[in-house]
């Protein structure tokens, strides 16, 4: 494989990670908003939140993609192929983040809660200051996979018209005829970019545990 | 504490049971790592006596009884049941081999062991729990062992508990399953490992009367425990470790009565429940 | 510091939404819209040698590129390519996400029903693609019974199963995302032969004569490749533009340059579009 | 816009066997999966060590590449090494590999979850190694790690969508191609859409009637 080509890969990695990189942020953004719907005590709030949940964790990715390319502009929502990519993976990721979140809240010792309350911390104060670091702390290592799985999850997005790290060997491999080649590649590259994270994120958990009692 | 010195009789040689001690533990030391928690304990456990193992945290009890039921291996010495060495044989020459897990398997059955944690598999009923060994071990029928077990839980008080999982059973009634679960192998030692520490005070008591029943009954019973008030009732003898030696072994009275070993007072002082005062 | 990210996530979305609505919701003219835009949206596939393919140095090449390059020039805009798998070209056609589809696709009966096609471009006639070396087949009668394949949701794979129908023993079909995978597929001997029109398969006969051989002759009804634009009323001009610039491309001879450098022959194509035969 | 979910219809025979295909592939690789995971977590604990650093470099490897490019790799990779599988068998296999990467953490887990006391109760009542794993170590385990498992099913309900692409005739591929066929495109999606949803719902409500039948086997904590 030539300069060139190994290049061509680098660069659709790094558009894999852009793209996940974003789609993450923007699902958990929305994965908080989500899981404080789906904790309301308000039914009107926690039953879209639920179907939410259940629909974008129970539809595979390759057809959510396709609903909001192909969907949204019939609607009069004009989505490019990248912003489709983007808005698929986050509603996505944003739903299983939503349930990573509503598991940290719920694991938060109702103990802690109860010894805020006692000090006089108003119920704001208790989620700024005692329930939300608490519950983002221990859903770190969930946020940390999520990603993981995010960025294996990018490879789908061409079918929407974006050409990743899997659809540039999947090109090369076919102009080339060297598909054990340019997958071995690919699959080089996911694994770079995947340990990194994984590595990253272990190091995130280490450091926000010598915060910890 | 003339036990002790006692030396190991060869079990081939037909001696009464009295004579041969129950558990022989011989220069046992246990390193993990640097720190060495058991110093060189040489120890006799008497058959039909109840032997209690008293001592600060720390002080390397419960692993002297781990390493008795080689669920921990000495780092050197030997521990051997009723004259038959367990996990590893000495040669005269002071080496030691290690023994068949076939043979380790062999000895250790005729030990039973209640745990602090109590350990009851969740997945089996109190009578599942009570029977698995004999059904898997000693390839019982399931009808005889089903009888054997029920009179177990009976002799524990738990007979119309028999179908309950041990979620559903109170931590109480947990242990006392865990010790008919030791009782069904028909042990010639039952070892405790601070049996009554994950109770509530209300619920201590059932498992201690369980004990006290067993004491009465002549079994051979070596109970690492915190409860200096069972200890001084029930034990017949009383091991006092501190800092990985034994400092002292002998009856209730030569142990805790005057004039105490200084490092024994300053123990009771830190321990002793108040109740237990009385008994001294 | 979440909160106001939060904040920042749903304003953008609160105003992305209105902002994209109207570009769709007002039927404006589609060649008013391009001409202001400087350049037109076009869909294709990436996996169609020789019209569209990514070449050794992993660019997209291929006779669409160089055409559309030409047409480009004449309408005075740049061309913005759109790649996809084939089966997502044409929803994505019909949703709107680009102005005019490349392909070329052959032109068919049930296609002419439903979208607008451009001045043909080339013979779109199929035949079929063996591995080279392979006497078991000779005629294209020789894949009775066989398994053979071709690119999902294209006319050469209905053309294929039409034409199975006509064999004894009726064949298998095995459709793929694309004609690559299909290639390769034949190439490492889990199908017999590949439907596809006959400029694809000669041009990739041609690059990889060790592996590939063309079964002549082509079984398929005659057909041609054109270029598709929808039947919106807001399309029509945009598309009556690019179909001028392809005839004036036509007359001028310059298309005759194309096919020669991407077919290596050159085929007489009608302006209008004729009356398909399948 | 109008759905018209007629032209469908007609198409049912075509559609219940692509689901069909879904069905059962998911299934047997699931299965299959499960079970290979269990092998390498097991031969991970018990093994020795090189070989359990091969196991997890096998485990960090799948777990870090995108299925699609797995499957790549087997399907059209293959052939150049001499493998050459046809589309269900590779769907399988691929499939099942990559579960098994899954799986395997899932059960190393489960492993390390339960009580090291409840294992040296076994020990001390003269279980050997092998009565212990069967009888101890696997039940405890399994009620333990089933809502993971459960988890990763659904997870493989949705990737068995991917092996369209090499032309497996799963339910997307079918339903797409009769889409295309009809024109029909969004109709198509929203079909797979249902279909899928319906079939991941089921499958996490059988997995919670499971846990909740398994509840009582739940840990006493003493």
């Amino acid at each position: 494989m030539s300069w060139r080509l190994f290049e061509l890969m680098l660069w659709a990695a790094g558009y894999t990670v852009l793209l996940s990189g974003i789609s993450i942020v923007i699902g958990l953004g929305l994965g908080l908003l989500v899981c404080a719907a789906k904790l309301s005590p308000n039914k009107a709030l926690s039953l879209p939140a639920t179907l939410f949940i259940s629909f974008f964790r129970g539809v595979p990715l390759l057809v959510q993609l396709l609903l909001i390319y192909n969907l949204l502009p019939a609607v009069g929502i004009m989505v490019p192929s990248v912003v489709a990519a983007v808005v698929g993976l986050s509603l996505c990721t944003a739903a299983y983040q939503a349930e990573n979140l509503r598991g940290g809240f719920n694991s938060v010792p109702r103990g802690l809660i109860e010894a805020a309350e006692m000090v006089g911390l108003s119920p704001f104060q208790q989620l700024r200051r005692i329930r939300a670091p608490i519950a983002l702390r221990l859903t770190l290592p969930a946020l940390v996979n999520e990603a993981i799985l995010i960025l294996k999850a990018s490879s789908l997005i061409s079918i929407v018209g974006v050409i990743e790290l899997t659809r540039m060997a999947q090109n090369l491999a076919a102009s080339t005829y060297k598909p054990l080649l340019f997958y071995s590649v690919a699959g080089g590259l996911y694994l770079v970019i995947c340990w990194t994270v994984a590595g990253g994120g272990s190091i995130l958990e280490r450091m926000t545990k010598a915060g910890r009692t | 504490m003339s036990d002790v010195s006692t030396a190991p009789t060869p079990a081939a040689q037909a001696t009464p049971q009295t004579a041969t001690p129950a558990v022989l533990v011989k220069g046992v030391t246990k390193r993990f790592g640097e720190t060495e928690v058991l110093q060189g304990i040489d120890l006799a456990v008497p058959a039909g006596a109840t032997t209690c193992l008293i001592g600060p945290s720390g002080s390397g009890k419960s692993t002297l009884l781990r390493c008795i039921a080689f669920l921990e291996e000495a780092t050197t010495g030997t521990i051997a049941i009723h004259g038959d060495p367990l996990g590893f044989a000495e040669a005269p020459n002071g080496q030691r081999t290690r023994l068949s897990p076939q043979n380790i398997r062999e000895v250790r059955s005729r030990i039973g062991m209640v745990f602090q944690q109590f350990n009851l598999w969740p997945h089996m009923t109190a009578l599942g729990n009570v029977c698995e060994a004999l059904v898997t071990v000693r390839r019982m029928k399931r009808s005889d062992a089903e009888a054997r077990g029920m009179a177990q839980l009976r002799r524990v008080g738990l007979e119309n508990r028999a179908k309950h999982y041990p979620s559903e059973l109170s931590g109480g009634q947990q242990q006392r399953v865990a010790i008919a679960r030791a009782l069904a192998l028909d042990p010639e030692i039952l070892l405790f490992d601070e049996p009554t520490a994950s109770l509530d005070p209300e619920l201590t008591g059932e498992v201690l009367n369980v004990m006290r029943d067993l004491a009465a009954s002549g079994m051979t019973l070596l109970v690492v425990t915190h409860e200096i008030g069972f200890a001084a009732s029930v034990g017949q003898r009383i091991a006092f470790l501190d800092h990985g030696r034994l400092l002292l072994n002998g009856s209730p009275r030569e142990v805790f009565g005057e004039p105490r070993h200084p490092r024994l007072a300053q123990f009771l002082e830190t321990y002793l429940d108040r109740g237990a005062a009385a008994l001294l | 510091m979440n909160k106001r990210f939060l904040m920042k996530a749903m304003l953008s979305l609160a105003l992305a939404l209105p902002l994209a609505a109207p570009v769709a919701a007002q039927a404006e003219d589609a060649l008013a819209r391009v001409k202001a835009a400087g350049a037109m949206k076009v869909g294709t596939e990436t996996a169609f040698a020789p019209f569209d393919f990514i070449d050794e140095a992993g660019a997209h090449a291929g006779l669409n590129v160089d055409l559309f390059t030409e047409i480009g020039k004449e309408m005075g805009v740049e061309i913005d390519w759109v790649t996809l798998p084939w089966d997502g070209v044409l929803p994505g056609l019909e949703a709107g996400q680009f102005d005019m589809v490349a392909g070329p696709a052959t032109i068919t009966k049930a296609r002419v029903e439903r979208y607008r096609f451009l001045s043909p471009i080339a013979e779109a006639t199929v035949a079929l693609l063996k591995q080279a070396g392979d006497d078991s087949i000779q005629k294209p009668e020789d894949i009775a019974g066989k398994l053979v394949g071709a690119g999902k949701a294209t006319a050469q794979l209905a053309q294929a199963q039409a034409y199975g129908e006509t064999l004894p023993g009726g064949i298998e079909t095995r459709e793929y995302v694309g004609f690559n995978e299909a290639y390769a597929d034949l190439a490492a001997g889990r199908i017999v032969a590949v439907a596809n029109s006959l400029p694809n398969i000669a041009y990739v006969a041609q690059t990889q004569p060790d592996v590939f051989a063309v079964v002549k002759p082509a079984f398929g009804q005659p057909s041609y490749f054109g270029y598709i634009g929808t039947k919106k009323p807001e399309d029509q001009s945009l598309l009556d533009a690019v179909d001028a610039a392809i005839i004036k491309i036509k007359e001028d001879g310059r298309m005759t340059k194309l096919q020669e450098k991407w077919f290596g022959t050159t085929f007489e194509t009608p302006n209008e579009v004729p009356e398909p035969k399948v | 816009m109008t759905l018209d979910f007629a032209l469908m219809a007609d198409k049912m025979p075509e559609i219940l066997s692509g689901l069909w295909v879904t069905i059962w592939t998911w299934l047997v690789a699931t299965i299959l999966g499960a079970g290979l995971g269990f092998l390498v977590a097991s031969a991970r604990r018990y093994g020795p060590a090189p070989l359990d650093w091969l196991l997890k470099l096998y485990v960090e490897v799948l777990r870090g590449t995108p299925f699609l490019v797995q499957l790549f790799l087997l399907y059209f990779g293959g052939p150049f090494v001499g493998l050459r599988l046809e589309p269900i068998p590779a769907g399988l296999i691929g499939l099942t590999i990559y579960a098994s990467a899954y799986f395997s953490e899932i059960f190393r887990a489960g492993f390390e979850a339960v009580p090291k006391g409840h294992v040296e109760a076994a020990q001390c009542v003269g279980l050997s190694r092998g009565q212990i794993l069967r009888r101890i170590l696997l039940p405890e385990m399994t009620m333990l790690v089933l809502p993971q498992c459960v988890n990763m099913a659904i997870i493989l309900i949705k990737e068995t969508a991917i092996l369209s692409i090499i032309t497996v005739p799963e339910m997307t591929g079918v339903i797409s191609a009769i889409g295309s066929q009809q024109y029909a495109f969004v109709e198509a999606m929203f079909l797979l859409a249902i279909f899928y949803w319906v079939l991941v719902e089921t499958c996490g409500y059988l997995g919670r009637l499971a846990e909740a039948r398994l509840s009582k086997f739940r840990f006493a904590v003493p």
